[in-house]
């Protein structure tokens, strides 16, 4: 047989093991990994700083539009999950509570909605008032 | 082309301890396996090994001349007290070695090795690890199997044992990963292969206990011993056939007909109970069935376990919960378990003595394959983990001290068998077969439990062998193999396995015919009597392609006379 | 002792940990500080006003933030890394690489930090 | 009333890839999926391979994927599927040698890896070593493993790192690690506290969520971890 590559195999893990867990694990590692990729870039506009706040001030003005606000939304949301998935691991870790783990992760997962809601209604408020108008 | 002095087959409990110990006398040894070792059928014993050790506050004055006594007594006086008092002595010492080697034994409070009462024991003397007893050892053994690097060939099927001049030379064994039929050459050759379960179609054993590791050695002239003693344990779930351990009867567990009555008290005393001899209660159970007073007039009746308690329960029997949820979907802490007797061990096997050798030089035979006899015509619980690893370590000492390597010579001799397996092999796959092997398995299973089963008597035994023998014709003569590939054709396995359970069969039927008492698990209705003048004898029969050879032979009488057995 | 003894882990494995629950507060608080409480648009002056209020509380909190997210952020990576089993060379490249990266990173991130708290330059 | 076995193929000598096969098998109450598997060999196609021993779910042999989760087919009843489709597929990130069989040999070698065999410090006693109920509680379950890989089967790290020691190994360590009767607690930590042992697991559960003896290896490995970090830190246990 044909060797399998390293996406076959990923997403052979993910169908033949469709529990929870590894949900769980995929989009702890995804979210994980988007972060690195967004912090690097995140450091080359703050980056920008060291040379002076006109730099700062330019690179900023880009990435200041409703467009990347409205982004921000799902940056938040991919910050939160890897924050609350993070938590989750940190009690089962602490605690042993390894049997849980289900349980845990269905009420993050409830309170990272209640939580996205409540960000997504404050930015787009703010950006609609930005922009003059205005969400009521 | 394989050389090793010592070649052992079949790697469960006796097979594993006879490896360790010829190992640890600097013999260069091999183990030849179907399976995996961890997956051989040892790990399925769940109530425990039996050993005097006097843990028990309630058998604190325990010794090994009581457990010989209870042996002998239990066996119905057939088996040879020589190597019962060998397997009693020892006992107590193999015990305390497996502990060290990391069994992990349930304990008493004060630390030491549990010990819990068993049927046909005075004494509660079975030590145990909750209800997989067997599971801890075998795994023990194999660890320190991995610890002193033993060499193991996993998945080599043996086919044929090569014997020339009366002595072994060495095995041929078809590697079933290949394909290929190879030659493993030796100085002694000690087949450790399990019981014979398979042959009966309602039975607790594994698939791969069929009793081909018997039928081998018989094809090669070596005489196989007390064949017709089949023991059927008393509690095997309804349908899968499951054993559910002596321990729960251990524990206090209660049998149970459709009134809801412990019916063990209408056979034996109120202070045995459900704790009599495994014989004695099947036939008890079975009585009842047959007088319509299984549950719902069915053919079962219940093993209650529900007044031990919730935490009794997940503490001493886990396993025995578990099978139960799993299969019937009954939790016993809340249900009766539908039980009745089941086929579970065959007492005969190849004729050795108490250091494993038999009639052929250099060749050794231990568990339940062998027959040392101290199981006579029924043997206690708890004493079957014991004999593989009492007299697993004896044949593995007896073949490693008493070995004259001929290297080249015995390589000689198996290279030559290994050709006329290979031939033989071919000569399957020439012609495909006009019947299934497995239908004509399944008649003679059948045939087995309906003829040669817990009641016997004459008219159906005779036509049990008949049966037998007309079908073994249309085996060997219809059926064959497919011819599929080489790696992994387990069709060509299952049909060389078939072909050595229903050899075995016929011996059993043609041995209980010929046997006319009732002793043991060997009862007959028309019999009904212990018959001491005439048939205080083991059977011993020989391989002849027409009908077995069936002779007998004395039992060994120290100091035990026969008594009429009552519990 | 056995042949197959290689380097312990656990210092790296508790720092993931320990970073992780560091991160929870500080990268909580910058996005609350920086995105939630946000009236028109960041700029340089802005965010230096931000600081100026409370500088020593925004130095501290920067510099134990900036490390503990590189650690976290590059040891996470590392991990994935590893996973897909990359040969001995590999290792040592890879792992030297985030070392630099990260350490570089940290640097430049205290810089713009002191920069912004620094006020107009 | 038939249920279909859809089961996954591979002869070596034949195929070039791996492919599915539909198997009309009767059904009656109480059928398991090893049961299905032997009626297939018995009676529909006697070139299936499957490993099987006692069919009472403690030997290990017959771990597979049926139905989305890796399970022993001898314990598995049909019915409790709830599904007239039965789709039977070998365990993942072992190469498969024909059909259902794999080769274990990677995952043994991994068991092998953590010296699984009693190593007591003190001089054997003439009688037993003496264990408190107590001290024999803490290794419980753990001594349960019937090393069917499952587990492994079912684990993505041990998928793309097969250097990864396996939930299995790991469990294995902590049973002789917690075992009051061995004394090499810190060697038998080194081990296990490297990128291959107890901190390549990302506790994804899914070796708890499949063993079939229900031993929680996930549990084990935390476990591992805090031992070995306090081990570290204390120089002791």
């Amino acid at each position: 047989m044909r060797k399998k590559n390293q996406l076959v195999k990923l997403y052979d893990d993910f169908t033949l093991n469709f529990n929870t867990g590894t949900i769980a694990w995929l989009l702890h590692r995804v979210t994980g990994v988007l972060l690195l990729v967004y912090f690097l870039m995140h450091a080359f506009v703050i980056g920008s700083a060291v040379h002076g706040h006109v730099n700062f001030d330019t690179a900023l003005a880009k990435v200041q539009t409703p467009f990347f606000h409205i982004l921000e939304i799902g940056l938040i949301g991919v910050i939160f999950f890897h924050l609350i998935n993070g938590v989750r691991l940190l009690i089962i870790d602490l605690t042993g509570l390894s049997k849980a783990h289900k349980v845990l992760f269905w009420i993050f997962m409830a309170a990272l909605v209640v939580f996205m809601a409540y960000t997504a209604r404050m930015i787009l408020t703010n950006v609609l008032s930005e922009a003059g108008g205005s969400l009521k | 082309m394989i050389y090793h002095d010592i070649i052992i087959v079949g790697a469960g409990l006796a097979g594993l301890r006879a490896a360790i110990e010829a190992s640890d006398l600097g013999k260069d040894v091999a183990v030849i396996t179907k399976v995996h070792p961890l997956r051989s059928h040892s790990g399925a014993a769940q109530g425990g090994v039996n050993a005097a050790l006097a843990n028990n506050p309630d058998g604190r004055d325990d010794t090994p001349d009581k457990h010989a006594y209870d042996t002998v007594k239990g066996s119905d006086f057939l088996a040879d007290q020589d190597a019962v008092d060998v397997m009693t002595n020892e006992a107590p010492a193999r015990i305390y070695e497996l502990e060290h080697w990391g069994c992990p034994f349930s304990r008493f409070k004060d630390g030491t090795i549990a010990q819990r009462p068993f049927g046909g024991a005075a004494y509660p003397r079975t030590c145990y690890g909750t209800d997989k007893t067997g599971h801890f050892m075998l795994h023990a053994l194999y660890q320190q199997c991995v610890k002193r690097n033993i060499k193991f060939y996993e998945e080599f099927f043996v086919m044929k044992l090569v014997v020339e001049d009366n002595q072994a030379r060495g095995v041929v064994a078809l590697n079933l990963g290949t394909g290929d039929i190879v030659s493993f050459a030796s100085s002694s050759v000690i087949f450790a292969t399990g019981g014979s379960g398979r042959i009966y179609g309602k039975t607790t054993n594994a698939h791969v206990s069929t009793g081909l590791g018997v039928a081998i050695p018989f094809w090669e002239g070596v005489a196989i011993k007390d064949m017709e003693f089949i023991q059927f344990h008393p509690t095997g779930i309804i349908g899968k056939y499951i054993l559910m351990t002596e321990g729960c009867r251990g524990e206090g567990g209660y049998l149970l007909n459709n009134a809801g009555e412990r019916f063990m008290k209408n056979y034996v005393s109120e202070k045995i109970m459900e704790l009599a001899p495994r014989d004695i209660t099947s036939r008890c159970i079975q009585t009842e069935i047959n007088q319509g007073r299984g549950i719902n007039g069915g053919k079962y009746v219940y093993l209650d376990l529900r007044h031990l308690g919730k935490k009794k329960i997940m503490e001493r029997l886990p396993g025995i919960r578990d099978i139960c949820i799993d299969f019937l979907g009954v939790d016993p802490i809340k249900q009766p378990i539908p039980i009745h007797p089941v086929m579970h061990y065959t007492m005969g096997g190849i004729d050795t003595n108490f250091d494993g050798a038999t009639s052929v030089r250099n060749f050794y035979a231990a568990g339940e394959a062998a027959c040392v006899s101290v199981h006579g015509a029924n043997r206690l619980g708890g004493n079957s983990l014991l004999e593989t690893i009492v007299f697993g370590r004896r044949a593995g000492e007896h073949a490693a001290k008493n070995l004259k390597a001929e290297k080249e010579k015995n390589t000689r001799i198996a290279e030559k068998a290994k050709k006329e397996q290979v031939k033989y092999v071919e000569g399957l796959f020439k012609n495909g077969g006009k019947e299934n092997p497995y239908e004509i398995k399944k008649q003679v299973s059948t045939v087995m439990d309906d003829k040669v089963g817990i009641f016997r008597e004459e008219t159906n035994m005779k036509k049990a062998v008949d049966e037998i023998k007309e079908l073994r014709i249309r085996y060997n003569r219809d059926s064959r193999p497919v011819k599929s590939g080489k790696i992994y054709n387990y069709d060509l396995l299952w049909y060389l396995e078939m072909k050595g359970s229903i050899d075995i069969a016929v011996v059993i039927a043609a041995g209980a015919l010929a046997r006319k008492e009732s002793r043991g698990s060997h009862s007959r209705t028309d019999f009904a009597k212990r018959d001491d003048d005439n048939w205080m004898k083991h059977t011993v029969a020989v391989f002849n392609d027409k009908a077995p050879v069936i002779t007998y032979k004395p039992v060994v009488v120290t100091k035990y006379q026969p008594v009429e057995r009552k519990y | 002792m056995s042949a197959h003894v290689k380097a312990r882990g656990e210092f790296l494995w508790f720092f993931q940990r320990v970073t992780a629950l560091l991160l929870v507060y500080f990268l909580g608080m910058h996005i609350v500080i920086l995105h939630f409480i946000r009236k028109g648009t960041i700029t340089f002056a802005s965010v230096a006003e931000k600081f100026a209020a409370n500088p020593v509380f925004y130095k501290v909190f920067y510099f134990i933030f900036i490390p503990a997210l590189l650690f976290h952020a590059f040891n996470g990576a590392w991990s994935v890394f590893v996973d897909y089993n990359p040969p001995e060379k590999a290792r040592k490249i890879t792992g030297a690489v985030f070392w630099v990266i990260g350490i570089s990173l940290t640097v430049l991130g205290i810089i713009a930090v002191n920069s912004l708290l620094g006020g107009v330059k | 009333m038939e249920k279909t076995f859809r089961i996954l193929r591979y002869d070596p000598e034949k195929d070039q890839e791996a492919h599915f096969q539909d198997y009309k098998v009767p059904y009656e109450k109480g059928l398991t999926v090893l049961e299905g598997l032997y009626y297939i060999l018995e009676n529909l196609d006697a070139t299936l391979a499957f490993r099987s021993s006692c069919r009472a779910a403690i030997c290990g042999s017959c771990a597979m994927h049926i139905n989305g989760q890796y399970r022993l087919a001898c314990r598995t009843q049909v019915s409790a599927l709830n599904s007239d489709l039965i789709t039977v597929r070998p365990l993942s990130h072992l190469t498969i040698l024909k059909d259902l069989v794999v080769d274990l040999k990677p995952f043994f070698d991994n068991y092998k890896k953590i010296e699984p065999y009693l190593q007591p410090e003190k001089a054997e006693p003439a009688k037993e070593f003496t264990q408190s109920e107590k001290e024999r509680g803490k290794i419980d379950k753990l001594v349960d493993c019937i090393l069917c890989a499952a587990c492994y089967g079912s684990c993505p790290v041990a998928s793309t790192n097969p250097k990864y020691l396996g939930p299995q190994a790991l469990v294995a360590a902590l049973r002789f690690i917690n075992d009051s009767r061995d004394g090499k607690t810190q060697e038998r930590l080194a081990i296990v506290a490297n990128d291959e042992g107890i901190f390549r697991c990302h506790t994804i559960f899914n070796c708890q969520q499949v063993c079939p003896k229900d031993i929680d290896p996930t549990n084990a490995i935390l476990k591992l971890r805090g031992k070995s970090f306090m081990s570290k830190l204390t120089g002791k246990i």
